[in-house]
């Protein structure tokens, strides 16, 4: 087992293509993504109940080394800013097969 | 207004099922359709509605008036959206004057298709090109919508220009909704008559059950929403209920003016008075992300939209009666 | 028992969809209805039930006969869980008791569809207002199942009384599956033959087919579901075969008593013999926590409804043709 | 980066407004939540095969300050006891943008 | 070529919503059908198409040319993934050339029903018993291509020989998809007409739009999946041109020796040159995990099945025509 | 509160009933699933367009002791291994209701 960080994100589903290709030009390992999460926060509801995506939110998570980690932070952090959404850090043990 | 063309507008299934809808929330009802349901019920009815004007189209035939309409749908299209910018910028930030007034410049397809069920109700049908008036005034409130953001507001002035103009092609004329639509509707044209018999089952027949169903998630989702207004003060509702009634003055003295035909007319005027809450949200969320969503999408979905289907139709269709006779 | 009835219901599509799945799951095949599907499909069936029962029920008309019906029907609907309770309670805690028996007290909308496809397969119809019956008989248990709990459970007597209220109507009333059939129905009546012609496509053109698609997730469901009984020991199982012939036998005399027309006799039969999988467990697992769900779920889905589909149903047949002639 | 808690609860999505409620009135700024999950847990499966949602799950995540985890546990505490369910509570770090 | 022929299939709904699909990824729209309702479409197609199979061979009966038929189509589909497997392992490990074998050696519903619709298209119909040789055609390239690798891959040789038996079976006969058309294959039969007569609105009027919609899902994930062969070099593009071209050959060469009529020998043609893209790719995920998925799923749905339902009916369809005359 | 580790687990959808068999034979006191999720690793994409769900995954959540998350580790890795995906291990509080 080694100790990464776990990034998480969850933003706009409209803007997830955008964090996807973040995390493949900082070169993490891989990521899982949930599609279509809905929620609350500054930029009130994201119910989900649209007739269109415009208005859920998608969750993005990736386990990588902490400089991968860092990087990833900072270039995804614009678009959070943007776009609105959380990003959260931690660490974990990943199991390697 | 006459109250026989109200009575026969409320008493569809369609507007019964909104009803229920709202009813439900209102109740506190566990009711829900899922969402990838209330997806493929919107994907239905584009197709459907295309398929069907793609048809009517080849029967009619491209005649220069089909072409007028047709130019004058378009040209309506970039104007709405900018005297309605004029008047809310009188209370809003530019962000959110920008996105509500695109939101108002486009249309709703299922009112469109309320519309024509009323008429069809009625024994009576319109030109097959008024779907591709409705397919054609989808995007351009969406461009002069960003691009009063990228004029007048002051922060969006230094994003690079290039990625601009292939956003604003993509989000304007590849929105997945104006998308199908115009596609279903050349795919209609094309294959002519044996096309329409292959399809017709299901974009036909099934329609108006399909629609009620759509509704109904119409309904419940319109009713959700509508709590999102109330901390907004008046000046919203108000322009949700005003820029209908005016918008569709604007189409009927142009309908007039082109002596389009009064079942024409009448789908011109419900189309300008309509507001998107599909194709416009989903640009407007990328392209004018500072703006508030939850205002624009509950004026036009909790608000116009109830008010066009269960008293604008009526109303917009006595107006045609009496002036054209 | 006549095997020709036997066989006309076997050999029925839906009837045999349902079997496939059932056999899906005991060979272990991956054969999934994804849950949205399931869910659409589930509410196409209230839609479609109710407009067609509205319809119906506009045709006929409102007589003192149909009222005595809808009264008997709800009466019943008080009654079975009472007694349901008391026979539970010998082996079961108060929880567990009063949910199984609001389960069998409720009804079961498919079961009721397919004793119709049964009868129209032989040419027969119902009347509308079994339709009506047949929702007004969803929710009494619930209010019967919550109101043992309250009275009996010791615990439960704390809990704020008011809130007991409020929560009992919205579930018992604005449940849903509920709302969603009461809605339709009304809709179906008011909006009478116009109505029913633009919706009848998609109510009942593909009735058939959703059904048997429907059935086929049910097979799969039911049979996922009958391990969680394995270990419930004899008396669940037994209870949940015995219940539907004992509910029956009320049915039945019920509905000679008031000299129901044989159709409408066999109708109200099944819906007593039937018991609910979808309104009632949502029901109970709010309003009564401590019930284990795959108890209720389980005997209702996986026992009581394939024992209905299968067996009961050719044998109430049956036995309305013996008794009735 | 702000070092915060992660409170995230699994419980039965018929209940989940509930604890929506309780999120909100406890002040957090936001919250994400993921639909018809499904699990198993003391009270037996919840397969989400049902037909109606009676036997789902929801699954809700809330970033926020050690005080307002507090909170939150203590006002889900007993929904998870009558209906069932679990909450977790970690650290992580919050990536404000 | 006729190009009568080419214009027929390319005019025609489902297909030009496969182009819609593929043009919509292309200019980079937003366009998407949710999962659920792809399944649910894949399902229905499933369904339909055995449900009408079943129909139709009730109605034809099991003579002995249908046998010979049907004992055919196992041959070929035992004997393609042979030798695909001995061309492929040329470039290829065992894995991944066992996994493609597969895939080429079964078959794909929706090519087989985009060609009985071109055939419909010209008011021909064929055997219903060629559904019973597609359902018959799915398995046998499963078992050959999970054998393959047992065989001649040293590290799997080592796995447990008891599960292998059950997993096989259980993959190639109980997978979903072959269940599915089976199982409504034998209901259509044996309900004959009243089950068909009870089913058709909703498995055959609603057929063509249903197929258009999910045409439009293939175009989709098709154009998407393109990308993922770009870094595979040109082997596995021109084996995805190829092997249909190849299959087919053999395909039109046994139909003849067995003197098929003209519409079966297409529609048997039709199915050697089709390549899977559900049950196999399930199959193979499960049974030869080592295999690149993103190889065999893009080759038969990204080339193969674009160039059989663009080009190889009309090509298909010349033959046939020339060669039976 | 008890500390304890939360194991999360993403494979493929189809391998998903054998994770689940692991959990149940290790005794974890219960799991939450979250069906249909997406991503992409070092065997490539798995984005869920599937016709079929051939390439879709599934994630896995448990919260259990230190021991169990040990025994449940051991036990899915040759999973992992053969079928790919990933597993990550971190602590956290569980509130006992
Ligand atoms: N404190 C939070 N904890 C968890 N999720 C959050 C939080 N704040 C925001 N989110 C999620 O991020 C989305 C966008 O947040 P915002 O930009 O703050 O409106 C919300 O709809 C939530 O899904
Ligand atoms: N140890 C656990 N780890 C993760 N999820 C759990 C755990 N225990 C329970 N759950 C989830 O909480 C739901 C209700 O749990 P319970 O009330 O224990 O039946 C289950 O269906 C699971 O989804
Ligand atoms: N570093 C990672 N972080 C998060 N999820 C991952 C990571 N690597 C792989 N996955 C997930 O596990 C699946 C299979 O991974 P793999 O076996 O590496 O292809 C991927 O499709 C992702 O959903
Ligand atoms: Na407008
Ligand atoms: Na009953
Ligand atoms: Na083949």
């Amino acid at each position: 087992m080694t100790t990464v960080r776990k990034v998480e994100i969850v933003t706009a589903s409209l803007e997830i293509e955008h964090v996807l290709e973040v995390l493949d030009n900082e070169g993490v390992s891989g990521y899982t993504v949930i599609r279509d999460v809905v929620g609350r926060g500054s930029r009130g509801a994201r119910p989900g109940d649209e007739l269109t995506g415009a208005l859920t939110n998608s969750y993005v998570m990736t386990a990588c080394s902490a400089e991968e980690a860092e990087r990833v932070v900072a270039a995804v952090r614009p678009i959070l800013k943007r776009f609105g959404g959380v990003a959260l850090v931690s660490e974990c043990q990943w199991v390697r097969h | 207004m006459d109250t026989s063309l109200l009575a026969a507008n409320l008493l569809s299934p369609p507007i019964l099922f909104f009803a229920l809808g709202a009813f439900a929330v209102g109740v506190g009802s566990d009711l829900e359709i899922p969402t990838p349901i209330a997806k493929f019920l919107s994907l239905y009815l584009l197709f459907a509605i295309g398929m069907h004007g793609g048809h009517a189209l080849h029967e009619s035939g491209l005649h220069t008036s089909v072409l007028v309409t047709l130019l004058a749908a378009v040209v309506t299209a970039f104007v709405v959206p900018l005297y309605s910018f004029a008047i809310l910028r009188w209370k809003l930030d530019v962000h959110n004057a920008a996105a509500i007034a695109a939101t108002y410049g486009s249309i709703s397809a299922v009112t469109f298709v309320t519309a024509g069920a009323f008429l069809a109700s009625q024994g009576r049908t319109f030109g097959g090109h008024m779907v591709a008036a409705m397919a054609l005034m989808e995007s351009p409130a969406i461009v002069v919508g960003v691009l009063l953001v990228r004029w007048l507001a002051p922060a969006a002035r230094e994003a690079p220009r290039a990625a601009l103009g292939r956003h604003l092609v993509r989000e304007a004329c590849f929105n997945g909704s104006v998308l199908l639509i115009l596609g279903s509707l050349v795919i209609g044209f094309v294959t002519g008559t044996p096309g329409w018999n292959a399809v017709s089952p299901f974009a036909d027949g099934i329609f108006k059950g399909m629609l009620s169903f759509f509704l109904l998630d119409m309904g419940l989702v319109a009713a959700r929403r509508l709590s999102d207004l109330r901390s907004a003060g008046a000046f919203l509702p108000a322009f949700a209920l005003g820029a209908p009634l005016v918008n569709a003055a604007v189409g009927l003295a142009l309908a007039r003016l082109l002596s389009l035909p009064a079942t024409d007319a009448f789908m011109f005027t419900v189309l300008c008075a309509s507001a998107s809450y599909i194709a416009v949200p989903a640009a407007m969320r990328l392209a004018v992300p500072e703006a508030n969503p939850s205002l624009y999408v509950s004026m036009s979905l909790a608000v116009t939209f109830p008010f066009n289907i269960v008293i604008g139709i009526p109303l917009y269709a006595f107006l045609v009666r009496i002036w054209w006779g």
